[in-house]
């Protein structure tokens, strides 16, 4: 019996090793931004916001063929534990790197020559797993925006703790856990479009571990798709 | 921002502005000295210590506060420190580009904390630790998440909102010089409330949005405490005003601030922090 | 009687509560500026200098219609009690922008579109008002430069000392008083440019205040409309 | 340096390498798992105290060591620290413009940094010199003179390479309270060995070149321990990537970085330090 | 500033130029080793601890010091610390950008600092409070109000001048650990002086305006100490310099750095700080 | 006797007065670049590397009738004996910046008008002298490249140690001596292209000290020029 997963196999916060933590994802909620979401992924409380395709400026960044993605992941000073300093850290200007790489993936960024899409994440609260929300707000929002992309993406990370994969880390089990790794997936074209990790796997835990985050982003793609369709076509449910 | 093209407003539309203007009246329908609808949600950061959520329309702001520990400025020993700082995120506008705070942000920021400075509605003499070493230190951060228009009200509201709904682990020693955290809330004697109102013309619109802003000769914003008296004040936009016209908007705002205060007590007394 | 002001209604450095403190402008101290003055106000000691209007650079920057005003409000290291570093604080970038939009209210800006307007003023030493003093300064660069105005900007502070509304706190004043509220003016035009204030003012008070920055910017408009003169017509004087 | 237009290659230099991967062979000759010739000096840098340059082809990188001392992290009082920079030096590319560091060479920092801590290669706890007051710092730069590709894999290799030769003079407080220096190997526990791949179509390249690297899908970086175990990873690139495809990778990747490690071994046993 | 485009000088004007140099004569009149007018006002800045008002001509420069304490370097516990600060300030030519200091305005400080430094004209030993932990900083800052040419002299000869007139609160431990402040001068060894040359063709031209420096081949700058031995040297311009040149520069400003020492003496010794 | 010179004129690294410390030229050490060279002068490791002439980018920067030279001095992290922050120092712009105008005194400007030329320096280990080493570098990285050049320039300091001028100060001389002065020269030319210097000097130490850096220079001038013969032409020695 380990520190994070009890006799039952049941996590500190109630949960089986392949459940996800509470979503919820609302779609509009930025009204100047060409499209927008938020996202509630256990504790993390996120908006992402999309502008364009629009003219790129200054005009030396266009490219003939395609659009350009320029993606800012920040996080607010009042969203960690300690207050975080407003000026963007290494670890956020990666994080907007490893983004603006998966967007690319899903964009039909030819229909946009000359043009530049800016994606922009807020982080106003974090806790384990803040770039898996931020892809799945992202793509969201880019859907909003009614940008062409040839899939949705979603994201949710597996992790290794008290020697067992399980489904998405909370900050405790991110922190305290032998192993994270974030992956953002096309459930479509079913490919893999994000995926980092840190921690000891070994060949067969890792195999393991990426088969359960594909299962966990179908489990988000059905949340996704679910607070899209309510947005364009109504529920009955209230929101 | 400041110095980019401003966004072209049609002709047409600005001439039925100010048409309607003339008859007391604007494009959304309010009188001049109405407020648009306001909402105000605190607690929506768990992390912080304190947080708003405001709307004021379509102007969206959300402000966090935290309360750590440090060194007192040598001239006030006896005095905690608060930091405000508030930044246009970048989804808040097609204008906006991501960066380091720039003159409009600074700007906000300044006006903000003096608001709640001059107002003392903080008892910082009460967040000392140790004097001359050691004090609580109150950040209020605020973040635009939309621009339309009266961002200094929204942002004022949410940081007045998120301080009076703070609690923090307040460092006890006790006689026997033992060590207990309590927690406890953040001190503060009043509420400030400021209000914003533009001139075109010869009118006073009070609670601009964008559209109004940007053909606005003159911004006012004057900031009340609880007596009705004016703490702070900074004039925008780039043209003169007259002492009549001052004098108008002193009274206007004044009895507008009292009607904001009353919303933000019930507000607060609705939260039970 | 308080600390501030005796009982015969004098103030710590001499002044009745109507008096400003002496006033020095001199025109033209900067060779190769198109416009510049010097401004001594109590203690402070300010130079402020104008370059155009000149081709907007880099382009883009440029307006169709009018002038674009840039302004920097700098204070020298070595201008206030403790040295202050170089790099531009938040108030000094704060001052820039009020000090900017009064001269946007000035200038017949329609008449120079594409164009740069760029305003400099550095504090080489600073005492109360100094952004009063520097509104000043600048206003009397600009004649200096023949850039076309509507007025001439003339400013100065009032404040709240003893529980009195005096003319023009100085650096004591300011720091141990109860209110201070810097107002630049047009005088001609009898419109106000510049307001701001911190402190508790009532209602009467502040009315209070205002009447009494208007009845001490005319008092320091004669001495820059002297200056002028002096300047370009000459004087009995010897300067 | 990520945004800008990347270096158009021919068209028909394009369709051959395209051809000829369909014969599992590449332009310059090489399998599809080959690397390209690799060098290694260690200790280039005397004034460092672990240093080595490593050449793969026409890629060349060079990392030094310093240690200095430091104050632990609060949550870490019982650790020495590691920090780990990479630059990208403005003669390395064409492409690239002298400034501070941009997210491709945060990135490599960042991957490295991760291989590194992750396998435990430094063994931190023998790094304190007074728990939560004075420890040891171990500074990783890394400067990328040329570059043709494949930065992750030079990068990591030269930074463990620097590592397992770096030695510094450690003091001990002896039982008297005397101090004394003495000099010491940094306190290393493995051999850590990322391995790069990329996919192009179906193909999977190790060690891939500039020219191959910008017609790439996807990239993919592999940190292994001693064991075999994966200890980091980093997709690149702006295409996805089948479950199928990734798990090969692995199996690929972690053949060859037990080729690698044996290399690093014979390289440093030679060094004799 | 460097890499812009100079202002063009009209062909004809620097024909002219030309033409009078072959006389030995300069187009304002002056022969090739004169100084245009110079003032010295000391005291300008009364919130300074020593301050500078210096002319050359239409370069015009202000210089003030500061005294406060700090943390003296490792490696020098018993010394106080010098920092040399220049700036250009925008307004002081159409062609200077706002902005952090270029290349130009450090070269300009670091000149400063060296001659200052190197002919030991401040007793830095003398401003030690406590030995490795306090000591006495002083701050030279010089704001560049007007360019003329000879920005190295104006701005050497206001920071010698500040400094020789600089005072500051001493702090004094007596025997019985009282402690008592007490007013004393900034102690002094000497004065040095800057003398800057240059070359155009085969003349050389002491204190050069900006015209002149606009069509320099070389310039010199060269520092002397009382005894009217050299302590600091720079050479600008981007054209090479004889041998011979050099040598005769050096005789021509050894003479004039006596005369301008001679200048300075007397302004100082009729200040009577 | 002094501390940095024995009885029998010998320095502490076993030099006489006027000898040079080892030195080692390599050409073309950095594939990518269009010119490229590695010295190793006494501890200093230096590469040096051109790209260009190409497009001035941004274009504004271009000059019509010449090309513009930049140029980077930089140290590494590593090179120095307390870990160095990566940020350019002071010290480093002004070094960049002397290299430049000595470049431009050798390079044949008009022949690339609207063109840059930029000129890198890393400095892997830095011992004293390494600007005198960095300039070599870079003239030899300026020879390879092709780019047409009035001469080469080469680098040396002299400096005074024990009261005595002596060719080529090390680390520990730079230190403790009474004077470093560099010295980089145009041998064809004859002429002096970078001279700074602190220190005490007389007239006649001076002069001394110059016609001892020519000296020098003339003796790294013939390391060069072996280095480029055997790069482009081949020796009989083995490199």
């Amino acid at each position: 019996m380990g520190k994070l997963i009890d006799e039952n196999g049941i996590r500190l916060d109630g949960r089986r090793w392949d459940e996800l933590r509470p979503i919820k994802i609302e779609i509009g909620v930025i009204k100047n931004a060409d499209g927008s979401a938020y996202i509630e992924f256990g504790k993390n409380k996120i908006i992402a916001a999309v502008y364009g395709p629009r003219e790129a400026h200054p005009k030396h960044l266009a490219l003939p063929d395609k659009a350009i993605v320029r993606c800012r992941y920040h996080m607010a000073p009042f969203s960690t534990e300690e207050r975080k300093s407003p000026q963007p850290s290494r670890r956020e200007i990666e994080i907007s790197l490893v983004l603006r790489r998966a967007m690319e993936s899903v964009i039909f960024l030819e229909e946009y020559p000359r043009s530049i899409i800016d994606v922009f994440v807020e982080v106003l609260q974090s806790d384990g797993g803040s770039r898996c929300a931020s892809i799945t707000a992202v793509s969201a929002a880019l859907a909003d925006s009614g940008i062409s992309m040839k899939d949705l993406i979603v994201g949710c990370a597996v992790g290794k703790i008290d020697g067992q994969i399980v489904l998405d880390l909370n900050d405790l089990e991110d922190k305290e856990g032998e192993g994270d790794m974030p992956v953002a997936y096309m459930p479509n074209l079913d490919k893999i479009v994000l995926l980092q990790f840190d921690g000891i796997f070994s060949e067969e835990e890792f195999k393991k571990a990426i088969d359960l985050a594909i299962l966990g982003n179908k489990k988000v793609y059905e949340i996704l798709k679910k607070a899209l369709i309510e947005k364009y076509f109504g529920t009955v449910d209230e929101k | 921002m400041s110095i980019k093209k401003s966004p072209i407003i049609e002709n047409l539309r600005k001439m039925q502005m100010i048409e309607l203007l003339s008859k007391e009246k604007r494009l959304d329908g309010r009188s001049l000295t109405d407020f648009r609808p306001i909402t105000i949600k605190v607690g929506v950061i768990q992390k912080s210590n304190g947080s708003a959520e405001v709307s004021i329309g379509n102007t969206k702001v959300v402000a966090g506060v935290k309360i750590e520990t440090g060194t007192p400025f040598p001239d006030t020993p006896n005095q905690g420190l608060l930091v405000v700082n508030a930044e246009f995120l970048p989804f808040s506008s097609a204008l906006i580009e991501p960066g380091p705070p720039d003159e409009d942000a600074i700007e906000v920021s300044r006006v903000v904390d003096r608001g709640i400075r001059e107002s003392q509605m903080i008892d910082l003499n009460a967040l000392v630790i140790e004097p001359g070493k050691l004090v609580y230190c109150v950040f209020v951060d605020i973040s635009i998440l939309n621009m339309d228009g009266n961002i200094f009200d929204a942002a004022f509201l949410s940081a007045v909102s998120a301080l009076l709904t703070t609690t923090f682990e307040k460092k006890i020693v006790k006689g026997d010089g033992e060590i207990e955290f309590q927690k406890c809330k953040l001190p503060t004697r009043c509420i400030p409330i400021s209000v914003t109102s533009i001139i075109i013309g010869d009118n006073i619109l009070i609670d601009p949005n964008e559209e109004e802003e940007s053909v606005q000769d003159s911004r006012l914003t004057l900031t009340f405490n609880d007596e009705g008296n004016l703490c702070a004040g900074q004039k925008g936009g780039s043209m003169g005003i007259s002492r009549e016209q001052l004098f108008k908007i002193v009274e206007l705002s004044k009895a507008k601030a009292e009607e904001l205060r009353s919303f933000v007590k019930k507000v607060i007394e609705n939260a039970q922090i």
